[in-house]
Formats: C-alpha cells, structure tokens, sequence
C-alpha cells in the first residue's frame, strides 16, 4: 500500500535504500530520473556545442534542443510565447535578477511586501533593495495555520506598494499561500507581482497567465531536473521594464568600446555561455513527467501527506509547524533539540533536513531556534515513512 | 500546412522546381548564389541602420511597403548565400497580407525547398530574425 | 602524424565522425571526456542532495565531493586555500560579480583600463560600472602582432587608475597577452588587476600566484567541462574588498526580516543552489586532465597549431587576424563574406565559427565586419586540419 | 598522522579507549551523550554573541584562554550530541600551543573515534568551524 509506481524511474532510490537510507528530503533537492541522466550522457556523447552563436550543426543540434526546453516550459506552464521565460541557475539567481532589473522603479519612501515565511532568496534581494534606495520593506503576518493573513494584508498593501513578493508554497510549512486574493490586492495598487514558485512548481501544473502574477520563478533541480538551471517567468509588459543586469556574450546586440544597446529578453538577460546541457536535461525531465497521470500523481503525494502528518500528529510532544497542506511537514519536539533528532536520524539512514531552512526570520517569529522538516517526493512510498516514523521513535526514546 | 504549389506566386513556384531538382548542399549552395543575384537591388539610403534587422550575424536590410493590405519586401544582405535565402524568402511571402504573414509556416517553405537547417533559431542564418522583423512591420500597420 | 592520443576518451568525436562533421570550434565550447559523463551519470545514480545544509548521509557525500573539486580546482591554479575560489556560472558571472562587487571602489573620474581585444564579457560589465559611476573606460591599443602595446600601456595606466581588466589568451587573435609587464604597471598605481582566463586557462598550467593578478576567472565548459560552471580567483586581501552581490540561501549568516549579515568568500558570493553535478563534474575532469602528460599535450597543441597557421598562410587573399600563438587562428579572404564562407564550411561538416566572436569592438578596430575562427582542442588531429583545408579550398573556389 | 596514544592528554586516551569498544552507532551516540554532560560549563555571560561560532547550524560557544603558550578551550551547545562533539574536540586539543593546533589533523582524530561522518564540511556539524575559529584565536595571539 501507498507504492509509488514511478519510483523505479528513478535510480537512486534502489542505490541509496541498498545502503539503508532513505531520501526524506526532496524539498531541498529532487532525486533524479534515469531520462535526465540519459539526457545528459546523449548529448555530451553526440557532440556539445555553444548556442546561438555559430551556424555549424553540432551548433544547430544544440541550439535547437537548448531552445526547445524554453517551449516545453512555456506549454508546462501554459505560458503563450516561450520568449517570456528567462533561463537562469535557479529560483534565487531569477529573485536577484529581478531585485536588480527593477531597482530603478523604487524610489525612497516606497514599499516593498514581502510574508513572514519567504525563504532567504525571496527575503534578502527585497531587503537589500530597500536598503539601497531608502524603501520600507514591510512584512505580512501569517495566521496560525501558517498562511498570509488576509485582513492583515488588506491594511499593509496600500498605494505605497511598489512591489509585492510572496511565495506559492512554503517550504517550511507546507502551506499554500492564498495568492488568489493577494495578488489583485497588489494590482489594484499598480504594484508589480512576484511569486516564489520554487516549492509549488514541484507540486501539480500551474497556470501562470491565469494566477495573474507580473513574474514567477522556480529551480529545475527541485523539479526532479538538474542545478544550475531555473527560470524566471515575466508577463511581457513587465519584462520590458527590467533593466539589463549581467553584461557580456550573445546579450548584446551592438557594442562599442564606450557604449552598447542589449537585446530584448530572453536572450538579454543570459549573458555568457548558459547551462546548456541542464537546459536541454530539463526539457528530458518535463517530457517524462508529461507522460506521468497526473491525477495518480496528485492523489499519492496527498496520500503520502496525509500520513505523514497522521504520524507526526500521534508523537506526543511533537508540535507541526503551521497547518501543512502539501509536500511536505516540520515540527519540534518538547524538550528535544533539532539538531539532535537529526544527528539520530542521520545515523538512522534517514535524510531529512533540520535547521532554519533558510527562512530564519520565520523561525525566530514562531518562536524557534530550528525544526526538522520531512519533505516528499513523487517516488517516495508509505513504507519510507514507517522507516521515518521508526527512527524517529527511536530517536526521541534515546534523547528522552 | 503545406499549400497547394499552384496557389504561390510564380516566383515561389520557381523555386520550388528549382530547388526540388538540386541534387546536392553544391547544387543547392549555388542555385542560392543565383537567386540572391537576382534581388532588386537596395538603394544605399535603404541600406540604413533603421532597415538593418538585429539578431543577424551578417548584416541584412529589409524593406517593406504595404500596397492595399498586401506587403512587398525587399532586402539585401553583405553575404551571398544569405541574399539568397532572402530572396527565396521573399518569393515565398510576395503579396501576402499581414495576417498571411503571421501564419506563414517558413519552417515548411524552407523545408520544400531543401534548405531546412538554415532556417536556424540561433542568429547565424538571421532568417528567423528577418521574418519577425516582417511580421512586426505587419503588425505596426495595423 | 598528428594524432591525438586522447582522441578516444572523447567519445564525441567518433560520434561526430561518423556524420561526417569535423569539430573546430573547441574555444567556444569543448568537447567533454567519457570521465564527465561518468561522473554526472554516477552522481545522480547514486543519490543526489543540495550542499552545505544538511547533515544527512547524502548531503554529506554530495557537499565532500563538491568541496572536492574546490580543492582540485585550488591544486590546478596553484592556489594555496580553496577558500579563495568562488564557484560561478562561468566566466561571464565571475566579471560580472567583480564589476558590481567592487563597484563601491570606483569613483567619478577613476579610470579603468580594459586592452582592444577583450571579449564582450571583460568589457561590458567595466563599460557599465564606468558609466555607472561616472568613471572613464581607458583601453589599451594593441600592437600588429595583436598583443597590447606596452609603451602605450606604460603611457595610459596612471595614477587615476583604479582597475586593469585584461585577458590572458585572446580568443580572436590567439596572442598571449604580456601579463608579466603588464600587471606590474596596475599594482605599481595600486590598481585593482582582473584577468580573463576564459581561454588561456585550457592551453597549459597557470600558476595564479605567481602571475600576480588580484583575481582570475574562469569557464569550466572550455576546459572540457561541464557549461553552467565557472570560478572566481581572488587574492585573499582582494576577496575582502568585495561587496556581496546575490543573495538568498546559504550566502547568509543571520538574516532578520530587516538586516542580514552575510558569510565571508567563498559561500557568501555562492548564493542559492549551485550547479552541484557540474561542479562535480568539472572535479572529474581536472582528475582526467591530471592522468595527461602536460608536455605532451602542449607539443601536439603547437603541433597542431602550428600547420593551422602555415597552411592557412598558403591560401591566397587570406588574411590572418594578428600573429596567433596558440590554440586558434582566425582570417579573412579578400573579396569573400565570412558568413559565405562558414555556410559552406557548414555544408561541408566543417564546425569553425565566424562572426565578430563577442569581440564587435575588436573586429571594428581591425576594419573587419567579421572573421572566420578556427580552433583546436587536445583531441583534435592533423587529419581533421586536412579536411578543414579541403573544404575551405572548395569553399573559396565556389565563391570566387 | 596519528600520534603515539601515550603521548596524548589523559582525556583523549580515555576517548580513544571509550569510543573504541563502543560497538555501533546507538552506542557512541549514547557515549557522545554522556561526554557531553561531563563539559565544564559555561557561564550566562560567557554565551554570549561574541562567543558565538559562525557557521554552525546549532549554537555553538567556544571560549578559550593561552596559559603560557598554551591553549586552553570551553565550549557548549544547545544540542547534547554536539556538546558531545565538542567534548571530544575539546579533549584532543587541551593544551596544545598554537602551532600545534595549525597542524592538528582532526580529521584523523575522529576517525580514530570512529566519528568521521560528524566532521562535515557543511555547517550541520560545526566542528569544522569550531576548529576554524580556534585557529584563529590561536592565530591573533601571535
Ligand atoms: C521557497 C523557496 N524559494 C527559493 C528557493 C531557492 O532556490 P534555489 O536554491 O534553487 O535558488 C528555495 C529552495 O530552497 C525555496 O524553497
Ligand atoms: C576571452 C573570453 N572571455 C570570456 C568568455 C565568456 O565565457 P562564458 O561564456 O563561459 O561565460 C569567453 C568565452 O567565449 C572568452 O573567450
């Protein structure tokens, strides 16, 4: 029972659980299928070249394939016009890039909203922009569940809004964020929108056209792809307003000793040679998640949850963080620190993530020095989890 | 969607035949020559920076007149080869509206004619480039 | 004769072959060694993690091995400390992080001096930051040869100025840059000394220290690595002079909502997920370079060159760019576009490049619209020059 | 390079000999648990900011003091198996001068105790940077 049948797509999780262990921890990084890795090997064997700069065929091979990834993105993510996304190494590359490319809309006095759950990479390039044109970086608070409150963002998000960021789904709570409703509160202040989608991105299809956000980022390596990759999504009038930001190789379109014009986007904010085989690795593994039923796919990830948190909720001293909807659970223990858990479960074989998790902020407003975090993957089954759930009793009944 | 061959203007069904008859990349390579010989020239006033499509490696001009909502192009480029995928091109999509123009499946047409791989998404060839540049001045009139 | 016994670790090259394509482009990008596919495909198969953030088993062997190739990379340069190495993108980033991260030093009226010859990537970001600040872009003329002119240098480099940015290996002109004259001039005023080792780190062993520049950047898909990877030398004193530049993920030390403080080199300027695989990768390379014999490596690279240079020298009306030292030549025939030329060295399986190879300002100050590069790597052979000069004979012959 | 058993501080022997016959993991991690309790502990003032070492996932503080050329280190933390962690360090390195904790190979101390995997190079453990900062404080001393 609750046996995930893509599993052995995926070859680490016979490797890793022949050494007894076993991967709770997909929230940081994917486990990866055997298409990347047959991806990968293709096209270093067949012949690598550089994109868009010469006209040869190993050139042309390359060029091709590189771009093709960019049109299966934009069709995962119904996007219309693949020249909206931005490949870039990741989701906290993409933020950076959008931090600097709009700085030179935030004046002094403006407001900048970021949630009191945004990771560090949805956090810091706010906060740093703030600080370098004098803005207010202001912080909306979470309801108990651990979702942005609602009436709380009605009063927060004013005229002063310039720009609002927040993320699709937590990767400490595992709460999806109610972007339905905040997202319109920020346009109908003429803000600029920004969703965090590194998390949600691994969790069902998204509409982005139809979820309304100016611009979306997300990581490849998290969506069961390589590092080194991820994209940054722009609706194509707010594209036009970032700024160039990295300078050098095929982003230019003419350029003398003393001055220089940059091409439009995409290719103006790739400058240097890009991950060209991740790229291309990326377009493998959405083409074999599309093969995927992705309801079946749904239903055991909810299934895989919903276990997950009945577990944990049976543990007594064990406190969740927030409400958990999907993908994954953190939670402290009376009495018992995190690191401890983690040491003991490491030795256990079991990979899960303790700490801050990246969103420190967070963890001091709840009150917390750290959490352990379990988070799932689609190739995980129920019985990683009685392993989990094993070790973890283990582990607290030596530490008590 | 390939169209019937008989529906293209006469210049386009030249090519077609002409094309469809090259035996080989040398055949193929100097047919192209041929053609680009054969473009109406560019006066230098048109060869201007504003008419000189960007994303292209060597540099091609375009110019475009709306003549009663069918679009005549003429172009040029410094390299041989290049002024004759332009002027394949440019048999191809003679006379055509701004609409036909969106439409127009080019990957096909150079496919028909032999001459697929140049049509690259990288800016060597620039034909992809020239052909947005045609759809835009399609656009802008509108 | 002239036949690269490395040939075979390449397994491309027999790929391409049998296409009947020849691969002479290797400055753009090079071809990779079956050790690369190895390693990726190992990594994955036996369980990938993110690095520097977890305790678990896996996340400890993925960080080890990535810390690996930093030491590695360290030994390669002779660098004493791996922490002075940061891991980027490529070399693009890396100049990039250096114009923003020493942005705070340059100010109105500063000069920074860049040589004729520099790729757009060594370029443009010290062409922004000078327009930027108000500061004055100074470059350095070049001799016939195609190397920078010392006397004018000693003339140009002064007291205003505030930076030299030169590369070491030109990858237009194939000249090696006089770093040993030139460097001391800059250190002499106190300038801050950057060099572009995109190309000149592929032919032969540097030995960073002992060249003396205060950094060096790098590009690991040249050196017969992954693409996506890259890495920023820095002098220790050099490294502290940096602003930090993205942020988010592990670059942090304490972050609250509105003040952080961030790590010092190298994880603080490695913001978010780094290409873990590639830089994995990039370590399996330099152990593959390492079972090499350098000598003999670099005879059969001059070997190689040197019947590149004198058989283009046979043909009449072409022109070589500059006196090429290693690693690539490039020409231009009278009376012939090179883009006619590369479109029917293209037909012919022949992969050069042609164009302005990211060097407009170069090809404009040489009164070139652009130039046709042909380029070698260790694994190329003398037959694969005959084909090439076969081709081009037949290229020009059509043409004339 | 490993040292002469005899020749190491009486704690680290008794560490050696301890860890040496514990027989798996649930064992040193009860042994790591009970070493940790037996820290001299530090007082409120002394776990201060300043004694913070950076770069640990857990809270960890080291103090320490140079009696005549030779160091001597305190430390907690908030997690047992780290003060455990600690202990151990703790252990090897009493009384060492500076230069011998430039050149101390911990790596090979706690792969004698059969704790290697604990000696990581991310910031979960913190040893290394436990180690780092020792260093220095050795260092600025000079
Ligand atoms: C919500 C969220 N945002 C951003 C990131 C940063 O992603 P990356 O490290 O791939 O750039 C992460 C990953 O840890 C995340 O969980
Ligand atoms: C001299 C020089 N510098 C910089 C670069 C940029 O390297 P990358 O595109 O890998 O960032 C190149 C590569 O084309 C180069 O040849």
């Amino acid at each position: 029972m609750l046996s995930s049948p893509w599993r052995s797509d995926f070859p680490a999780l016979a490797v890793l659980e022949a050494q007894g262990e076993i991967y709770l921890d997909s929230a940081a990084t994917a486990q990866k299928p055997q298409a990347l890795i047959n991806a990968l090997s293709g096209y270093y064997t067949s012949g690598a070249a550089n994109v868009h700069r010469a006209q040869h065929t190993t050139a042309e091979r390359a060029t091709r394939a590189f771009e093709g990834t960019r049109e299966k993105l934009a069709a995962w993510l119904n996007v219309p016009g693949a020249d909206q996304l931005i490949f870039t190494r990741g989701a906290t590359e993409a933020l950076n890039l959008l931090a600097y490319g709009l700085e030179h809309l935030v004046r002094p006095g403006d407001e900048i909203v970021v949630s009191a759950l945004e990771h560090h990479a949805n956090l810091l390039p706010w906060q740093q922009l703030a600080l370098r044109r004098g803005a207010r970086l202001v912080i909306l608070p979470l309801d108990l569940a651990g979702a942005v409150d609602l009436p709380a963002a009605r009063r927060l998000i004013s005229a002063h809004t310039r720009l609002l960021a927040v993320s699709q789904l937590s990767n400490v709570l595992g709460t999806w964020q109610p972007l339905t409703e905040l997202l319109p509160l920020a346009r109908a202040q003429g803000a600029l929108t920004v969703v965090d989608g590194a998390q949600g991105i691994v969790h069902g299809r998204h509409d982005l056209p139809a979820l309304g956000c100016d611009f979306y980022v997300l990581s490849s390596h998290k969506l069961y792809g390589p590092e080194g990759v991820g994209a940054l999504y722009g609706r194509r009038e707010a594209l036009a307003q970032l700024r160039h930001w990295q300078f050098g190789g095929e982003m230019v379109e003419i350029a003398d000793y003393q001055h220089a014009d940059f091409r439009p986007a995409p290719l103006g904010f790739e400058a240097g040679t890009p991950p060209i085989a991740g790229v291309i690795g990326l377009g493998a593994v959405l083409d074999y998640l599309l093969t995927l039923d992705e309801t079946a796919v749904a239903q055991h990830e909810a299934a895989l949850h919903a276990k997950l948190v009945a577990g944990l909720g049976k543990r007594r001293g064990l406190h969740l963080l927030g409400r958990p909807q999907a993908a994954l659970a953190s939670f402290a223990v009376d009495g018992v620190h995190h690191g401890d858990l983690a040491h003991l479960l490491t030795e256990q074989g079991v990979a899960v993530r303790s700490g801050t998790h990246c969103a420190m902020p967070l963890m001091n407003s709840l009150g917390r020095t750290g959490a352990i975090r379990v988070s799932l993957g689609l190739y995980n089954d129920g019985a990683d989890l009685d392993v989990f759930f094993a070790a973890l009793d283990r582990a607290l009944e030596m530490l008590a | 969607m390939t169209i019937d061959p008989s529906a293209l203007p006469a210049a386009a069904q030249a090519a077609l035949a002409e094309f469809g008859a090259a035996g080989g990349w040398e055949q193929r390579a100097r047919l192209l020559m041929s053609w680009g010989e054969r473009l109406e020239p560019l006066t230098d006033a048109e060869r201007s920076d504003e008419n000189l499509v960007h994303g292209c490696e060597s540099r091609v001009w375009l110019v475009g007149e709306d003549e009663d909502g069918h679009w005549h192009f003429r172009g040029s480029s410094e390299a041989r080869l290049l002024r004759g995928l332009l002027a394949v091109l440019l048999a191809r999509v003679d006379s055509l509206t701004a609409d036909e123009l969106q439409s127009l499946d080019v990957a096909d047409w150079f496919a028909q004619l032999g001459l697929s791989r140049q049509l690259s998404p990288s800016r060597a060839s620039g034909m992809n480039a020239v052909l947005q540049r045609m759809r835009d001045k399609g656009r802008e009139r509108r």
